[in-house]
């Protein structure tokens, strides 16, 4: 783990609705490095699934816009690429899995086409060479039979098994970059763990970087090494699994990881929610956008959005709580 | 930073009540697709042009110095002048007049037609969802018999029965034009029914009727509307055909298809008899096709983009 | 089948639901369920998508007519009541959505869905009274009464499941099916709906059968804990007693499963990843439903059907080792 | 399958059944028969002839006697052209239609979904607006405006075709843009909409996530699935066209079937209409059929049991 | 480019529809007529100037009391196969047409019924005195080339008759219904049928005459648009556009004739186009209301301004170009039964009116099927309204519709039409006798009958003429029992390098001789 592969820097990006505009992105940064896997967690709406797509550049423009920023992988500014250039990148350096498997492949086409499809685009392999190495892909993430299975059509793979095939898409070039968006969200909790378990097999094998979005801290838990947090298309803390888990210093954060339920807890203990609900994205807030349901609120957070405070190496947070003159007030 | 004004980093007091204000005010969402509607500078063009055409039609008849059916034989084929604005047809009847009778009966009938359809496809389709399988089923193969039994010869009877009038005209249309309207409201309610809105009325005991005319339907109105639109001029259309056969409205009432079909003959002599009407037709359908169009896409947000 | 308790509310018995399916397939979504529900108790119900969880809770609440069995609710048959009766049964009942959209009517304001089943039953006497008992409601889920004119789609996902909530509580049931409340809902959110229903509950006496994906939830907000798998009740005890020491192979690959928040448990969990995806219901295996996918199957899995017996005090099971 | 078939079958048989015996009937209600006309028959020949094509027996007795024969697939003699079957008269005029709206249909279709996908690939932009308006103008006029104008000016005016008849290839053009223009309006909708619907879908995206170039995306992954509402107007549409439209059988001088059905309706040829009728369902009922089994190329959820496999 | 346009003798024009019939027996439209004119040749064949010529008959004897034809049939007549035309063949030829029985039974064998018996054979139904023995009619072949014909009362337009197409012979072996097989023994056979589409005729090589049959072809369109008519002709398509088979719409012929465009060409024909009324109903019981309505009509304004086809205001009821005496009827017996004349109209229709206990015209209809008829209601009802003050439902039917109501009385005023079968009066005449079968007006006077019978029962021209013009004048002038207003033209375009072609007083083309000199 050393120089980052991808590395996003203030990131801003728009949607022109004809209510007018929704900045679902207001600069987020993030790094990824080598063979490291991020997971990006955070409030529904919050930015997360944008920031992916904006990477591979899938987001549609016009509505959307790139307002600012830059995405650089592996040294090149993915922004100021031409749409040719990003095909090459796209499925061959960086592969992507989608939330959900069901509306994810084409149901039209079977999954051997499918698969091949991107082999013969970026390996310039044979229409029956890349068949023949889509039924081996198939194979390694765990479809008996895939020689027969290449024939099929989605609708004849059950939830996990369509899962596993995108996630055969992603990886058949080998990328250095795989963003996996909520990959196991729409499927049951032990599919979901074999599918996990899939992907974590499959990185060590390849070393390939991973970001992870997920709802589920619990996944988070169990497979990745870093976090980043967002809320309201801002980044408001990152930091290593641990430090995220055992030292969280964002307050949302901190209710998040307090609003779960747990097993080891009995039933008595009531549940701690955050109040409220996110800010409306086409005229968010002024000062921080937590601050209207953040229990440690300022008087400073309702107008002025807070900076990224270090916490340590690793750990960041974006909380006035941070400012050396805040916990200078708070001692005095 | 002074010391007298209240730190920046004092507290705030968080009254946390799940009750938050909602900043927006209240839209139904009828509200919303009329907004929606209203941005499309397409579909209101092809508003303001429907409008426009109504208003002509009612007001240009009424002030006309001629009336639509008094012959002038010694002025026949006039061409458009001072005198008469669109010219005289062979019977040295004012033009201008006539065109605008004809848009009144034209859209008297489209309208007439798609309402009617609207009416019974409503029942007949709403019923046809929302029925069990067995009895929907049983309906729809009804439906679809009827659509396949020969239009023109249902025409010929109801003419034939009534008399050949506008209101036989009306009901031709409508007679199988109700059963493509039940076809889409039983879509619609096929694909309703199985909402948990439905699920929620029914566990709490509501009425089959009610469920049906209180939930379901007011919520196909947005695709029946749409469909309203766009079958009021396939009605018009319809008359038109009609009226190219000799079976159109009775004379000398004439509607724009009928002016269409009676000037085809010599339209290379009298342009204008034909131009005219094919024209104000044509622009009738295009403004009903656009404004359809944009209703439909203010009503199926996900379209919108 | 279940100890005869007074304080039985609901006694479902060998319940039955089968669907017609394309030609003349029977999938077999409730096949054979029984199990009581106490008075005041939250009954969770656990089990893979398409396991038949919400056929069980919509036919216990006779939106689905049964294929077989009874419902016994209070001493009366839920299956065999008819017009008025049924009717006035369905006020002791009520049912919260899983979809904060779907079920919510989008052209109708918060107030008139609110009221709709004061209407139907006639419970408020003049617009003054509806608004207010709407109020009421309104207010005992925490919204504000000026909400009553707004529409649905004004209202965040939470806030909508609220008003779900508050629709259902309006003619004052005595038992709420909760088909995954909270599914649709954001993590953060959750915590509110949960948290509201348990106080609803503390204060109206209510009964619940809450259905979720969610284990830790479940756990959370149940007092008994059903696991269901292809149509069927695997097993059923105290949630304490369930998590601590599940008996059937299933309810031990699922607990295994959930990911866990916490970094200590992870470090040390020991998983059972199943292999195989759940069997079709319109061709469950033979004998043991779970046997294709039971690291433990025998031969007699596959020839017996394994009955769902107490295999502890108050901890049932269906498997023939458990 | 054979079941799937075999049901159908006897679907189709039933249906035609029943619409045979409501036209019989409808076609009985309308006054006037094959043999009134201007200069009367005297009474008592009209009544020789009726008697001969059994007229003058009981409606009910009509009927049973007209659909045991339709049983045997014996359409009868036509009453108007006295020395002809129905079923050559059928035939022979299907021809011509079929000829001119197979090719309506081919040059709909593809012109059709060319320019909406056009349009759909560049929404919002010129391309997508002057195909639409294009498009919106081909359903505003009506198709016999259409006809008059196209055979005037490239008939007539400059004389490139021929104005009617249909003895050359170069025939068939007038007509068959006259045929096209609606359902190629109509299609070219059609296929935009649903394209565009399509390209916001999940599927679309991962074929964007591939590196596909947007022809491949368009063309591999778009058309086959925004294709299905077009497959499902096509059935009754074919039928429609092959089947001959009165009006461009009229203006083009063309002896389709359109417009025997009107004469045949007009002259009350009873076996000639009930002939048409069935006919026409046949065909459109086959049409139906057609689509039902394109659907299977078309998608491969669908199954020939009827309905879509949840996905 | 353009392809089959006329060369050599080849020669082109519209029949609008498919033939409904090319039997004899079963034909009895125009259509079929033109078509079969070409096909076949009758005993006696119409010249340019509308007389009698031989045809398959060389000569003929008529008997003193003008009941007995003897037809001597000329050698060399022949089939397009080459077989012999027998008298034999027109005997069968008219049994056929004859026999109650035939498939399906002939719908004109009436135009037979001049034959001794003919009627008493063809009708079975309520007929006491049905003979079922062909043999008894009066029609014999005494041998191969004589043709004895008994008739039931002296017909001097017999000859007429003879050339009439229901007269025709036909070939034991021949088809009806396709160019294959089908026989005729006219100056041209048909060398192809598509149905819908086209029929082509080419020289019978076996024709008699066939060194006078100049066109190597005739070709039929069947196309029913007027103005894909119009422009077939003027592209080249057609030699010959509008009347008697096709039509060309009223304004192009009203251009033409404005530019006095020398192929147009417009002729009287034996048509008559009227109004029926219905003398049964009130107040069209009343002659001066119906008087009324006539006169107040300007039938030179309908023709010159609305109909614009060179037809002519009529006064009568039997059309030019008909045969009278020794010239044309109509020159001999004027039609001068009254005048237009709105204030005399306005003053009958009051005392009508009064006779009838009415105070205004009570609301009434005029029915009319779809076509040209429209535009003359309309005018008509304006004339009405202009000059009587009175209003009129126009109601157009569907053809059959209308047919049906007019026949069975179901109407207050309807348009209708008459056209000759024959060249005589009595074409005319006989059809308003209280028996008459197409008297769709309820007319019923007994003198007229009796009138109608005297012309029957003589021989003598004179007689008959005296007669039929009394006859008229009671159904125009005394009653009014219809509304006579024009009597019809035919307007044709032919192409200047078409020559010899026959036009006859029915409007009917006679194209065999036509040359094409280009
Ligand atoms: N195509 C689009 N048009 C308009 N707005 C969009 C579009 N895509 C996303 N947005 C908006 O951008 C914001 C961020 O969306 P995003 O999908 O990134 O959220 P997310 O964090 O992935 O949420 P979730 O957890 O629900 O997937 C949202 O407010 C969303 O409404
Ligand atoms: N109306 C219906 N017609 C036919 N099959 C149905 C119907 N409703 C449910 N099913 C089928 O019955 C089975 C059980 O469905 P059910 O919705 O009860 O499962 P579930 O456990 O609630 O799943 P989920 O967790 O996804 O909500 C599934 O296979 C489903 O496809
Ligand atoms: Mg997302
Ligand atoms: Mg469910």
């Amino acid at each position: 783990m050393n120089d980052p592969i991808l590395s996003i820097t203030d990131l801003h990006i728009s949607f022109h609705v004809r209510g007018g505009e929704v900045q679902a992105v207001r600069g987020v940064s993030l790094d990824v490095k080598r063979g490291e896997s991020v997971a990006i967690v955070g409030e529904s709406g919050s930015g997360k699934s944008v920031t992916a797509q904006s990477i591979l550049r899938l987001i549609p423009t016009p509505p959307g816009e790139y307002k600012q920023g830059s995405i650089e992988f592996m040294g090149q500014d993915l922004l100021a690429k031409s749409e040719k250039e990003m095909e090459a990148i796209r499925g061959h350096e960086i592969g992507m899995i989608f939330q959900d498997p069901m509306t994810s492949l084409n149901p039209t086409l079977t999954v051997g086409r499918q698969i091949s499809e991107v082999l013969v685009k970026h390996q310039n392999m044979t229409k029956s060479q890349a068949t023949d190495r889509a039924a081996e892909l198939l194979t390694l993430v765990g479809i008996p039979n895939a020689t027969d299975r290449v024939r099929q059509y989605p609708h004849q793979f059950s939830g996990g098994m369509r899962q596993r095939v995108m996630i055969a898409i992603a990886l058949a070039c080998n990328p250095s970059l795989l963003i996996a968006d909520e990959p196991t969200t729409a499927l049951d909790v032990t599919i979901q763990a074999q599918i996990m378990q899939l992907l974590k097999e499959l990185q060590e094998k390849t070393g390939t970087s991973i970001i992870l979005i997920t709802h589920d801290l619990g996944i988070v838990a169990e497979t990745c090494d870093r976090v980043v947090v967002m809320y309201a298309g801002k980044v408001v803390e990152t930091g290593t699994k641990e430090e995220i888990f055992k030292n969280p210093q964002h307050p949302y954060t901190r209710g998040l990881l307090r609003s779960l339920p747990r097993l080891d807890h009995s039933k008595s203990e009531p549940l701690i929610p955050i109040h409220g609900t996110p800010p409306d994205m086409s005229a968010p807030p002024k000062g921080c956008a937590f601050c209207a349901r953040c229990d440690e609120a300022m008087r400073i957070c309702v107008d002025n959005d807070p900076v990224n405070y270090p916490i340590s190496e690793t750990q960041a947070a974006r909380c006035w709580l941070h400012d050396p003159a805040c916990k200078e007030g708070a001692s005095a | 930073m002074s010391q007298t004004a209240p730190s920046p980093f004092e507290k705030l007091e968080q009254k946390h009540s799940e009750a938050e204000v909602i900043a927006t005010e209240s839209r139904s969402t009828w509200q919303i697709t009329w907004a929606r509607l209203r941005s499309n500078r397409w579909a209101m063009t092809g508003l303001y042009i429907l409008v426009a055409i109504t208003v002509l039609a009612i007001v240009c008849p009424m002030f006309s110095p001629y009336t639509s059916y008094t012959n002038d034989l010694d002025n026949t084929f006039a061409s458009p002048s001072a005198k008469h604005w669109f010219g005289t047809d062979n019977l040295g009847r004012d033009l201008f007049t006539r065109v605008w009778m004809g848009v009144r009966i034209s859209l008297t009938v489209g309208v007439a037609a798609a309402l009617f359809d609207l009416l019974i496809g409503i029942i007949y389709g709403g019923i046809m969802g929302y029925a069990s399988k067995r009895v929907g089923g049983v309906m729809n193969k009804i439906a679809e018999m009827l659509y396949a039994i020969p239009h023109l010869l249902v025409v010929i009877l109801l003419s034939v029965v009534m008399g050949s009038s506008l209101t036989t005209i009306i009901i031709a249309l409508s007679i199988t034009g109700w059963i493509t309207m039940s076809w889409i409201v039983r879509g619609q309610i096929l694909q309703l029914k199985t909402q948990e809105y439905v699920l929620a009325a029914q566990s709490m005991g509501a009425s089959n009727a009610r469920i049906l005319f209180k939930h379901l339907i007011p919520n196909t109105l947005g695709p029946i509307i749409v469909t309203v639109t766009l079958s009021v001029p396939s009605a018009i259309f319809s008359e038109a055909f009609l009226s190219f056969l000799g079976l159109g409205v009775q004379s000398p009432a004439a509607s724009l298809g009928s002016l269409i079909g009676e000037a085809l003959s010599s339209w290379t002599l009298y342009p204008w008899l034909m131009l005219i009407p094919a024209a104000l037709l044509s622009i009738t359908m295009l403004a009903f096709n656009i404004f359809g169009d944009g209703l439909q896409d203010a009503f199926d947000p996900k379209m919108k983009k | 089948m279940i100890s005869k308790n007074n304080d039985v509310l609901i006694e479902v018995d060998h319940l039955k639901k089968y669907f017609q399916v394309g030609g003349n397939q029977t999938l077999k979504a409730v096949n054979d369920l029984s199990f009581g529900i106490r008075q005041g108790e939250t009954l969770g119900m656990v089990g893979e998508s398409g396991c038949g969880k919400s056929t069980a809770g919509r036919t216990i609440l006779r939106l689905y007519e049964p294929t077989a069995g009874a419902v016994n609710f209070q001493g009366q048959d839920i299956m065999k009541a008819k017009g008025a009766k049924l009717k006035a049964l369905r006020r002791e009942m009520q049912m919260v959505f899983q979809d904060p959209y779907a079920s919510l009517n989008p052209r109708w304001t918060v107030e008139n869905i609110i009221a709709e089943p004061l209407d139907i039953h006639g419970l408020a006497h003049g617009s003054k009274e509806r608004k207010l008992q709407v109020e009421r409601l309104l207010d005992r889920v925490g919204l504000r009464s000026e909400h009553a004119s707004r529409y649905p789609h004004e209202f965040s996902g939470g806030q909508r499941q609220r008003i779900g909530i508050a629709r259902a509580l309006a003619v004052n049931p005595k038992f709420i099916v909760c088909d995954e409340p909270i599914s649709a809902l954001d993590v953060s959110i959750q915590a509110q709906v949960v948290n509201l229903l348990q106080d609803l509950q503390r204060d109206f006496g209510l009964t619940y059968l809450f259905i979720a994906h969610d284990l830790a939830m479940v756990k959370h907000i149940s007092d008994r804990v059903a696991v269901m798998y292809l149509g069927k009740m695997v097993e059923l005890a105290e949630s304490e007693e369930l998590y601590a020491n599940p008996k059937h192979p299933y309810t031990k690959a699922l607990m295994s499963a959930i990911p866990v928040p916490d970094l200590d448990v992870v470090s040390n969990k020991e998983r059972i990843v199943l292999s195989g995806d759940l069997p079709s219901p319109v061709n469950p295996p033979s004998g043991c439903p779970f046997r294709t996918r039971c690291p433990f199957a025998t031969e007699k899995c596959a020839a017996e059907v394994p009955a769902f017996r107490e295999v502890e005090p108050n901890h049932w099971a269906a498997c023939h080792y458990a | 399958m054979v079941r799937y078939l075999g049901g159908k079958l006897v679907n189709i048989v039933f249906s035609l059944l029943i619409l045979a015996t409501a036209t019989f009937f409808l076609m009985k209600a309308v006054p006037g028969d094959p043999f009134t006309q201007e200069k009367a028959i005297p009474p008592e020949i009209k009544a020789n002839i009726m008697a001969h094509y059994g007229l003058d027996k009981p409606l009910g007795e009509q009927y049973l006697v007209y659909m045991k024969k339709l049983l045997q697939f014996d359409l009868g003699l036509s009453m108007k052209s006295q020395n002809r079957t129905v079923t050559s008269i059928i035939t022979d005029s299907f021809g011509t239609s079929a000829k001119i709206g197979i090719f309506a249909v081919i040059i709909s279709v593809i012109v059709g979904i060319y320019l909406g996908m056009m349009a759909a690939l560049r929404h919002r932009k010129l391309v997508d607006n002057s195909a639409m308006m294009l498009a919106v103008i081909g359903i505003s006029v009506p198709n016999f405006v259409i006809g008059s104008m196209i055979q005037y000016f490239l008939a007539v005016k400059v004389p490139i075709f021929h104005v009617a008849g249909l003895e050359s290839p170069i025939d068939y053009v007038l007509p068959t843009i006259a045929l096209s223009t609606l359902p190629i309006a109509f299609i070219a909708r059609l296929t935009r909409s649903t394209m565009l619907e399509v390209l916001t879908s999940d599927y679309i995206r991962t074929a964007k996530a591939k590196g596909l170039t947007p022809r491949a995306i368009l063309w591999k992954h778009g058309l086959r699935n925004g294709i299905l509402p077009v497959v499902t107007y096509l059935g009754p549409m074919t039928a429609n066209i092959i089947t001959g439209s009165v009006v461009v059988e009229q203006i083009f001088g063309l002896p389709g079937l359109g417009a025997y059905f009107v004469d045949s309706v007009m002259n009350r040829d009873y076996t000639l209409i009930m002939g048409i009728t069935i006919f026409y369902a046949v065909i459109l009922m086959a049409a139906r059929f057609v689509t039902d089994i394109l659907y299977i190329f078309v998608d491969p959820r669908i199954k020939l049991s009827g309905g879509v496999v949840k996905p | 480019g353009k392809s089959g346009s006329g060369s050599g003798q080849s020669f082109r024009m519209n029949l609008t529809t498919e033939p409904p019939s090319l039997d004899v027996a079963q034909a009895q439209d125009q259509v079929s007529f033109t078509v079969l004119s070409g096909l076949f040749e009758g005993l006696t064949r119409m010249d340019k100037d509308g007389n009698i010529v031989p045809g398959v008959a060389e000569k003929w004897d008529v008997s003193a009391d003008g009941k007995t034809y003897t037809f001597h049939l000329r050698d060399n007549a022949k089939w397009s196969n080459g077989d012999k035309v027998t008298a034999q063949d027109f005997e069968n030829s008219w049994k056929r047409t004859l026999d109650p029985n035939l498939n399906p039974p002939a719908p004109y064998a009436y135009q037979l019924y001049y034959i001794k018996n003919g009627q008493n054979y063809n009708i079975a139904q309520d007929n006491p005195d049905h003979i079922t023995d062909p043999g008894q009619l009066g029609v014999k072949a005494t041998d191969d080339k004589t043709l004895v014909v008994q008739l039931e009362n002296p017909t001097p337009y017999f000859l007429n008759i003879a050339a009439f197409f229901t007269a025709y012979p036909v070939h034991k072996d021949s088809t009806f219904a396709e160019a294959a097989g089908y026989v005729g023994n006219g100056p041209f056979k048909m060398k192809s049928w598509k149905h819908g589409d086209s029929i082509e005729l080419v020289p019978n090589e076996n024709y008699w005459d066939k060194d006078n049959i100049k066109l190597t072809s005739v070709k039929f369109a069947m196309v029913k648009d007027p103005n894909t008519e119009l422009s077939m002709y003027k592209t080249g398509q057609l030699d010959w556009a509008g009347a008697p088979t096709g039509s060309i719409p009223t304004e192009q012929i009203a251009k033409y004739r404005a530019d006095n465009n020398k192929e147009l060409s417009i002729k009287g024909i034996a048509s008559t186009y009227y109004y029926n009324f219905n003398n049964t109903k009130k107040p069209f019981d009343n002659a001066k209301v119906r008087e009324a309505l006539s006169m107040a009509i300007n039938r030179q304004d309908l023709v010159d301004k609305v109909t614009k086809a060179g037809q002519v205001p009529a006064f009568g009821f039997v059309s030019t170009g008909i045969h009278g005496v020794s010239g044309e009827y109509r020159t001999e017996v004027k039609d001068n039964y009254f005048t237009e004349d709105v204030a005399k109209a306005k003053q009958l229709l009051a005392e009508g009116l009064a006779e009838e206990g009415m105070t205004k015209m009570p609301a009434f209809s005029l029915s009319f099927n779809e076509g040209t008829h429209e535009q003359v209601a309309q005018a008509i009802a304006d004339m009405w309204k202009t000059n009587l003050g009175i209003d009129v439902k126009l109601e157009k039917q569907e053809w059959k519709v209308f047919l049906k109501n007019r026949q069975s009385l179901n109407y207050d005023v309807a348009r209708a039409g008459w056209g000759a079968d024959y060249n005589d009066p009595m074409t005319y005449i006989d059809m308003f006798t209280s028996k008459g079968g197409n008297n769709d007006i309820g007319f019923k006077n007994a003198e007229y009958d009796a009138l109608v019978k005297e012309a029957y029962s003589t021989n003598d021209q004179q007689k008959r003429v005296d007669a039929m013009a009394k006859a008229e004048k009671i159904l125009i002038q005394d009653n009014m029992a219809i509304m006579p207003l024009y009597y019809y033209s035919s307007a044709q375009l032919i192409k200047p390098y078409v020559k010899n072609y026959v036009v006859d007083y029915s409007g009917n083309v006679d194209y065999s001789h036509i040359t094409i000199e280009k």
